[in-house]
C-alpha cells in the first residue's frame, strides 16, 4: 500500500485551515502529553506498589491536600485558554468577508445543487477560483443536511425553509472531496462530491460556457413569467413597495416592527406575504407556497439582491441599523420580529 | 488473600444455610420478585441479551465498513442498523447497566436497609424496561427504523417510512423505567441509611448514583414530552418541529439534547462510582481526596445540565449561545479531571493487587481520560465546526461510553461476581479477557479519531477510498473487541456451577455489602448494622486485623 | 437475634420483631411508619419534579413560537371561549380546596368526612372534564383541531401559525386532561379505601399523596388558563 | 404564617408526625385563589401594553405558591422537600435560560 493511500493529515486548502490545525496540534501536545503522563504515572506506581507479600497493606499516608487545588486551577486555567482560542477561531470562521462572490447551493436527498451568480448551475461539482472569498448561500429542499468541505476545515448544517450562510478562501487548486455530514436518509453516504479550485483566468473561462444569462438575470425572467412586475414597478405607482435599492435596508412593517431585507426576508415575502407586510401597503400579494422551486426561488432573490445594489458580489455586513443581520448570521424565519415587541398592534 | 477477612473485626453476618438466590424456587418467584436483588438479577439477564443484540448490530456495520463500497448490505439496512445499534445500546443496555443490575443489588446492601424504598416500583420499572425491550424487538423484526438515534426532525417527522413512531414510544416508556429507578434511588438514599451512616460515611458509589438518579429523574421528562411532539408532529402532521409548517427543527434539537447530553452523565457517573470501590479495594487505601471526589459527581450532575448545545454548533443557533455553551462546556471538565487525579493519587504508597476489577478499571481510567480531553477538542467551537458529525465524534463518545461506561461496569460486574452468585470466576480467563478488551478497544477506536480529522463523516454506507487502510484497523480491532467481551460471557457462566465458593469477602474489602454473606440472605442483614467507622477506613481495618490475626 | 442464624427469616406473615405492634400498612422493610411516611410523601415530591419537567418541556416550546408569533398566537387565544375557561378554573380550585379537606379528614379520623370530601373532588374534577369535552367538541366542529381536520382560515397569512397555537392547545390540555382522569380513577380507589376505613391519623400518607397529585394538576391548569385563553392582541374577542 | 395554630396529633411515637392545618386557612386560600382568577381575567381585558404577560405570569405563580404552600403542606414540610421543588424549578429555568439565549441572540451581528 502506498503511503499517498494512507494519510494520516488531511491537506490544507483554505484560509481558515492552518488556524484550525494550529489549535488542533495545540490541543494534541497539551493533551496528549498530559495523558501520556497521567499513565506514565499509574503505570510506575501500581508496579512500585504492586502487592507483595511484603506489601499486604497500604501505608497510612495521604498526598498533601495542596495537589486537590492544583488539579483544579491549573486544568481551569488551560481550559479557559483552549475556550479563548476556539471562540476566536470560530468567529474567524463565522464573518464573512466583506469581498466575497456568491454561490447558491441547495441540498435535496441526496444531492448538492450549486449555482453561480452568472448563471451556471452544477450538480455536485463546485467550481470555485483559488485565493477569493467564496460566500455560499444555502437552503435544503427536504431535510436537514451538512455541506462539508474537509480540506477548507468548514462546515454548516443546511435547513429546510432557511438560509444559512458559510464561507471559505481556497490556497490551493485542485479537486477535493464535498461531504454531507448530517445524516439525512438512505443515500447519505452517496450525498457527496467534489469542489473544484481553479486559478481565477480558468474560472472565468469556465463561467463563459453554456450559462443560461447570470442567475439575476434568469430571475428577471421569472419575475415577469409570475407578473410580479405588474405590481413591483420601478416607481412608486404600484400596489406593491418598490424593490430597486431595497436589498440590505432596514423596512419598516405596518404593525412598526422593523427587519432588515435581507434573503431570508425576501424568501419569506415571497412564499408567505402576509407575513411582514410593509408600512403603507395592503396585504394583497398571493402567496407562491408551492409554486416556485427552490431553485427558480434563488433566482428570484438573486435577481431582487441585483436590484438591490450595485454592487452585487458586495455583502452589507454592517448596516447602520444595530439589529441588522449580518450575512454570516444564523437567521430563523420570522426571527424579523423583535420578540420585545409582541404586544405590538396587528394590522 | 483468606487469611484477610473482616471477621472479629466489626459487624459481620453470620452465615445461613438460606440466602435470596435458594429462598424461593420457581419462575413465579423471580416474575412476581420484589426483592431488590432478583431484580437486579433480572435486568442483568435481560441488558446482557440488549448488548448482544446492539453488538451484533456492531459487528455487522463493521464488516460492511471493511471495504469503502457499500457491497454487504444495502443502504437502507446499512442505516437502520446504526440506528438500532444507538438505541439499543444507549436506551436499553447502557444507561440501564450500572444502575439497574449493579446499583439495584447493591444500593440497599451498602446503606444497610432491607430494600429500596418502594420494591413495587422497582419491580414495576423492569416490567416496563421488558415492555419497551419487547417494543423494540417487536419493530425489529418487522422492519426496523432508520432515523438514527437521535431522530433529528424533519427527517424522522416527515420523511422516514421507517417505524418511527413506535420506536419512540419504546424510547419514552424505557424512559419512565429510568425515571422510576432514579426516583426510588434518591429516596432510598435519603431515607433508608443505617444508623450512624452519616453522609461523609457513604462509599462514593453510592454518591455517584445518587448524582445519577438526579440526572434520571430531571432530565428524562424532557426527553419524554420531546418525543411525545415528536409522535403527535408524525402522526397528525402537524409542524412544531417542521420549518414548513411555521416550526423549528432546532428546537427539537435543543429539548432532545437537554436530555440526551445529561444522558451521558448517567451513563458515566455510576461507572466514576465503580472505578472509586474497586480502586479503594484493590489498593487498601482510602480514594484520596474523598469530599472532592463526592462533591465532583454532584458538580457533574449539575453541570451537565448547561452544555447540551455544544452538539449544536454547526446546525444553525447563534453564534452568540454558541459561546456561552462552549464556555460552559469547558467547566464540566473540571470535575472529571479531579476524579482522574484523585484516583492516581491513591495509588501513591498503596498495596495495589492487578486482579481484574483493577485492571479493567486501570483500563478505565485510561480511556476515559482520552475519551474525556478528545471531549475538549469538540468543547472548542473552531475546531468543532471541522471535526463535529465525523468519525473523530464517534471514536470520542465510544471512549467515554465503552472505554468509559461498559469497562467500569465489567469491572463492578467481575468485583461484586462473587457477592452476587457466590462463586469466584476464574482469575486467569478473566485476566486474559480484560487484557483482550482493552487492546481490541483501542484498536478499534484510535484509527477513528484519525479519520474523523481527515474528514470521513460519520453515518456512512459507503466511504472514499483514501479511508479503508484506517477502517480495516478499526475491524480488525473490532473483532478482538468481539472475543474480549464473549470470553465473559462463557466464564462467568461456567463459575456458576464450578466456580470456588468465595466466601463473603474476597477481597478483604471494607464495606457493609461484604459484611454479609455471600450470597446475602433474602433480608439483606438480620439486624440493621449501626455504623461508626468512615468509608474505606483501611487503616484502621488493617490495624484491627494485624492485631488479631498478626498479619 | 441469634436464632436466626439456624434458617433464615421465618415463613410468612413476616413478624417484625423490632416493634411489639405494628400498623397492618406498614411495609416489612420499613423500621417504622413515620419512615415509611416520609419517604412515600418524598417519593411523590420527586415524581412532580419529573412532571414540572415534563409539562416544562411542551410549555418551552410553547414560549419559543409564543414569542416568534405574538400576532398568531392572539388570535388563537381569542378562538378559545374565554368564560368557560374561567369557569373550569373556579371548579378546578374547588376540587383542590375539597381534596386538602379529605386530607384534613383523615388526619382527623373522620373517615365519613374522608369519603365525602373524596366524592366532592371526584364530582368536581368530572365537571372540569365534562366542560373540556365540549370544549373540545366545538373545536373539532370549528376545524381546530391541527393537521388535517384544520379548516381555520380567517387569516390566511396566519393560518399555519394559528394551527402552531392550537397544537400546542390540544397538546397542554389534552395531557392535562389526562392527568385528571388518571387521576379521577385513582380517587375512585381511594374513596373505596376510606370508606373501608384504612385511613387515619397514624396512616393518612396515601391520601396525603394523592392530594399533592391532585393539587399538581390544578397548579398545571392555573398557568395553562392565562397561557391559552387570556393572550391580549388586536384580535381579541 | 407564624401564627398558623396546629392541632399537633401524636398517636405513638412511631407514627408520621400531624399537622392539621385549621379550616380558616384552607377556606382563605381558596378565596385567594378564586380572587386570583377574577383578577387574571380582569386585567387580560385591559391594554396594559408590555404588561399584559408579565401581570398574568405574576398572578398565576401567586396562585401556584399558595396552593404548594398551604394545599400540599410545604410550608410543614421538611428542608428536603423545599430543596426538592427549588430544584425543580431551578432546573426549569435552565431549560428556559438556555434555550432563549440561542433564539433571542440569533439576529445579532458578528463582530
Amino acid at each position: 500500500m502506498m503511503l499517498s493511500d494512507f494519510p494520516l493529515w488531511p491537506e490544507q486548502a483554505s484560509t481558515v485551515a492552518p488556524g484550525v490545525d494550529a489549535l488542533m496540534t495545540f490541543m494534541c501536545i497539551v493533551c496528549g502529553g498530559v495523558s501520556v503522563i497521567t499513565f506514565f504515572v499509574i503505570f510506575i506506581l501500581a508496579i512500585k506498589y504492586r502487592r507483595t507479600p511484603e506489601n499486604q497493606l497500604a501505608q497510612d499516608y495521604e498526598p498533601p491536600k495542596a495537589l486537590e487545588a492544583a488539579w483544579i486551577i491549573i486544568p481551569f486555567l488551560i481550559f479557559m485558554f483552549m475556550f479563548v482560542w476556539g471562540s476566536w477561531l470560530y468567529f474567524r470562521i463565522q464573518r464573512v468577508p466583506d469581498n466575497a462572490i456568491d454561490i447558491y447551493a441547495t441540498g435535496k436527498q441526496w444531492m448538492w445543487k450549486f449555482q453561480h451568480a452568472s448563471g451556471q448551475r452544477e450538480i455536485n461539482t463546485l467550481h470555485v477560483p483559488v485565493g477569493r472569498p467564496i460566500r455560499i448561500t444555502m437552503a435544503s429542499e427536504d431535510v436537514i443536511h451538512s455541506l462539508f468541505f474537509p480540506v477548507f476545515r468548514v462546515k454548516a448544517d443546511v435547513l429546510p425553509n432557511r438560509y444559512k450562510t458559510m464561507w471559505f478562501q481556497a490556497t490551493k487548486t485542485g479537486r477535493f472531496h464535498i461531504f454531507c455530514a448530517e445524516y439525512c436518509g438512505t443515500l447519505h453516504s452517496g450525498m457527496i462530491g467534489w469542489v473544484e479550485v481553479m486559478e481565477p483566468v480558468d474560472y472565468q473561462k469556465w463561467l463563459a460556457g453554456g450559462a443560461e444569462g447570470s442567475l439575476a438575470s434568469q430571475g428577471e425572467k421569472l419575475f415577469q413569467k409570475y407578473a410580479c412586475n405588474t405590481c413591483h414597478t420601478n416607481d412608486a405607482t404600484g400596489r406593491g413597495p418598490v424593490l430597486l435599492g431595497l436589498y440590505g435596508t432596514t423596512v419598516t412593517l405596518s404593525n412598526n416592527a422593523t427587519v432588515t431585507a435581507d434573503e431570508n426576508y425576501i424568501r419569506e415575502s415571497i412564499l408567505n406575504p402576509q407575513a411582514k407586510v410593509v408600512k403603507g401597503f395592503a396585504p394583497v400579494m398571493p402567496t407562491f407556497q408551492g409554486q416556485v422551486s427552490e431553485d427558480d426561488l434563488l433566482k428570484l432573490v438573486s435577481y431582487v439582491h441585483s436590484l438591490g445594489t450595485q454592487k452585487t458580489a458586495v455583502v452589507p455586513v454592517e448596516t447602520p441599523s444595530s439589529k441588522a443581520t449580518s450575512a454570516g448570521s444564523p437567521l430563523k424565519p420570522g426571527a424579523g420580529i423583535p420578540p420585545q415587541k409582541d404586544k405590538g398592534a396587528t394590522p | 488473600m483468606s487469611s484477610l477477612t473482616l471477621h472479629d473485626v466489626r459487624f459481620v453476618e453470620p452465615e445461613t444455610t438460606r440466602n435470596y438466590i435458594t429462598h424461593d424456587y420457581g419462575a413465579l418467584s423471580w416474575l412476581l420478585t420484589k426483592d431488590h436483588k432478583r431484580i437486579a438479577i433480572l435486568y442483568l439477564i435481560s441488558i446482557t441479551a440488549l448488548f448482544i443484540l446492539g453488538g451484533f448490530f456492531a459487528v455487522v456495520m463493521r464488516i460492511e465498513l471493511l471495504t469503502p463500497e457499500g457491497d454487504l448490505l444495502t443502504s437502507d439496512t446499512y442505516n437502520k442498523f446504526f440506528t438500532l445499534h444507538g438505541i439499543v445500546m444507549i436506551f436499553f443496555f447502557l444507561i440501564p447497566s450500572i444502575p439497574a443490575v449493579l446499583g439495584n443489588f447493591l444500593l440497599p446492601l451498602m446503606l444497610g436497609a432491607k430494600d429500596l424504598a418502594f420494591p413495587k416500583i422497582n419491580l414495576l420499572s423492569w416490567y416496563l424496561y421488558i415492555i419497551a425491550a419487547v417494543m423494540g424487538l417487536y419493530i425489529i423484526i418487522t422492519g426496523g427504523v432508520d432515523t438514527g438515534w437521535t431522530f433529528y426532525t424533519p427527517f424522522s417527522t416527515q420523511y422516514s417510512n421507517t417505524h418511527v413512531f413506535g420506536v419512540t414510544f419504546a424510547a419514552f416508556i424505557v424512559g419512565f423505567s429510568s425515571i422510576l429507578t432514579g426516583l426510588n434511588f434518591l429516596v432510598t438514599i435519603h431515607r433508608m441509611r443505617a444508623p450512624g451512616l452519616t453522609w461523609f460515611r457513604l462509599p462514593l458509589f453510592v454518591w455517584a448514583m445518587y448524582a445519577t438518579s438526579i440526572v434520571q429523574l430531571l432530565a428524562t421528562p424532557v426527553l419524554a414530552i420531546t418525543l411525545v411532539m415528536l409522535m403527535f408532529e408524525r402522526v397528525v402532521h402537524v409542524g412544531i418541529f417542521d420549518p414548513a409548517l411555521g416550526g423549528d427543527p432546532l428546537l427539537f434539537q435543543h429539548m432532545f439534547w437537554f436530555y440526551s447530553h445529561p444522558a451521558v452523565y448517567i451513563m458515566i457517573l455510576p461507572a466514576m462510582g465503580v472505578a472509586s470501590e474497586v480502586v479503594a479495594a484493590f489498593t487498601r487505601k482510602k480514594i484520596f481526596g474523598y469530599t472532592f471526589v463526592a462533591y465532583s459527581s454532584l458538580a457533574i450532575a449539575f453541570l451537565g445540565f448547561l452544555v447540551w448545545a455544544h452538539h449544536m454548533f454547526v446546525a444553525g443557533i447563534s453564534v452568540y449561545s454558541a459561546m456561552i455553551f462552549s464556555f460552559l462546556s469547558y467547566f464540566v471538565a473540571v470535575p472529571s479531571a479531579i476524579k482522574v487525579f484523585n484516583w492516581t493519587a491513591t495509588l501513591y504508597r498503596a498495596s495495589v493487587a492487578l486482579m481484574t476489577p483493577m485492571l479493567y478499571i486501570l483500563g478505565f481510567i485510561g480511556l476515559f481520560t482520552i475519551g474525556g480531553v478528545t471531549g475538549l477538542f469538540l468543547a472548542a467551537i473552531g475546531l468543532d465546526v471541522h471535526v463535529t458529525d465525523t468519525y473523530f465524534v464517534v471514536a470520542h463518545f465510544h471512549y467515554v461510553m465503552v472505554g468509559g461506561a461498559v469497562m467500569a461496569y465489567m469491572a463492578g460486574l467481575h468485583y461484586w461476581w462473587p457477592k452476587i452468585t457466590g462463586r469466584m470466576y476464574p482469575e486467569w480467563w478473566a485476566r486474559l479477557a480484560a487484557l483482550l478488551v482493552f487492546a481490541g478497544f483501542n484498536l478499534t477506536f484510535f484509527p477513528q479519531f484519525v479519520l474523523g480529522y481527515l474528514g470521513m463523516p460519520r453515518r456512512y454506507h459507503a466511504y472514499a477510498p483514501e479511508f479503508q487502510v484506517l477502517n480495516v484497523m478499526s475491524t480488525a480491532g473490532a473483532s478482538v473487541l468481539a472475543v474480549g467481551y464473549a470470553l465473559p460471557l462463557c466464564y462467568l457462566l461456567w463459575s456458576l456451577w464450578y466456580g470456588r465458593p468465595a466466601g463473603p469477602n474476597p477481597w478483604g474489602a471494607v464495606g457493609l455489602e461484604w459484611a454479609t454473606t455471600s450470597p446475602p440472605p433474602m433480608e439483606n442483614f438480620h439486624e440493621t448494622p449501626v455504623v461508626t467507622w468512615d468509608a474505606y477506613d483501611y487503616p484502621a481495618m488493617m490495624k484491627a486485623m494485624g492485631e488479631t490475626q498478626n498479619v | 437475634m441469634s436464632d436466626i442464624t439456624l434458617g433464615g427469616p421465618p415463613p410468612a406473615p413476616r413478624v417484625e420483631e423490632h416493634h411489639e405492634h405494628h400498623h397492618p400498612f406498614l411495609q416489612h422493610h420499613f423500621e417504622d411508619l413515620g419512615q415509611q411516611h416520609e419517604a412515600s410523601t418524598l417519593g411523590m415530591w420527586m415524581f412532580l419534579a419529573t412532571e414540572i419537567l415534563f409539562f416544562g418541556g411542551v410549555l418551552a416550546a410553547y414560549w419559543v413560537y409564543r414569542v416568534t408569533y405574538p400576532e398568531a398566537w392572539a388570535i388563537g387565544a381569542a378562538q378559545q371561549i374565554w368564560w368557560l375557561g374561567a369557569i373550569n378554573t373556579i371548579v378546578l380550585i374547588i376540587s383542590s380546596l375539597t381534596m386538602a379537606l379529605a386530607v384534613r379528614n383523615a388526619q382527623m379520623g373522620r373517615r365519613m368526612g374522608t369519603v365525602y370530601m373524596l366524592i366532592a373532588t371526584l364530582f368536581f374534577g368530572s365537571i372540569f372534564l365534562g366542560v373540556k369535552m365540549y370544549e373540545y367538541t366545538k373545536h373539532w366542529q370549528e376545524g381546530l383541531f391541527p393537521g388535517a381536520a384544520f379548516h381555520w382560515n380567517e387569516v390566511p397569512a396566519l393560518a399555519p401559525k394559528v394551527q402552531l397555537f392550537m397544537t400546542f392547545y390540544w397538546c397542554l390540555t389534552g395531557l392535562h386532561a389526562l392527568h385528571m382522569i388518571i387521576g379521577a380513577g385513582l380517587l375512585i380507589w381511594f374513596i373505596w379505601r376510606a370508606w373501608k376505613g384504612h385511613f387515619g391519623p397514624e396512616y393518612y400518607g396515601p391520601v396525603e399523596i394523592m392530594g399533592l397529585y391532585w393539587h399538581f394538576v390544578d397548579i398545571v391548569w392555573i398557568f395553562l388558563f392565562p397561557f391559552l385563553y387570556l393572550i391580549h392582541g388586536a384580535h381579541h374577542g | 404564617m407564624a401564627d398558623v395554630t396546629t392541632t399537633e396529633i401524636n398517636h405513638s411515637e412511631h407514627a408520621p408526625h400531624v399537622h392539621v392545618t385549621p379550616m380558616w386557612i384552607y377556606l382563605t386560600v381558596f378565596l385567594a385563589l378564586a380572587v386570583g382568577t377574577v383578577l387574571t381575567v380582569a386585567a387580560s381585558r385591559f391594554d396594559l401594553g408590555m404588561w399584559n404577560t408579565p401581570i398574568a405570569l405574576v398572578i398565576a405563580t401567586v396562585k401556584a405558591v399558595l396552593v404548594i404552600l398551604f394545599f400540599m403542606h410545604v410550608i410543614h414540610s421538611t428542608r428536603l422537600t423545599w430543596v426538592v421543588i427549588i430544584a425543580s424549578f431551578l432546573w426549569l429555568g435552565v431549560l428556559f435560560v438556555l434555550t432563549f439565549a440561542d433564539y433571542l441572540t440569533r439576529a445579532w451581528n458578528i463582530y
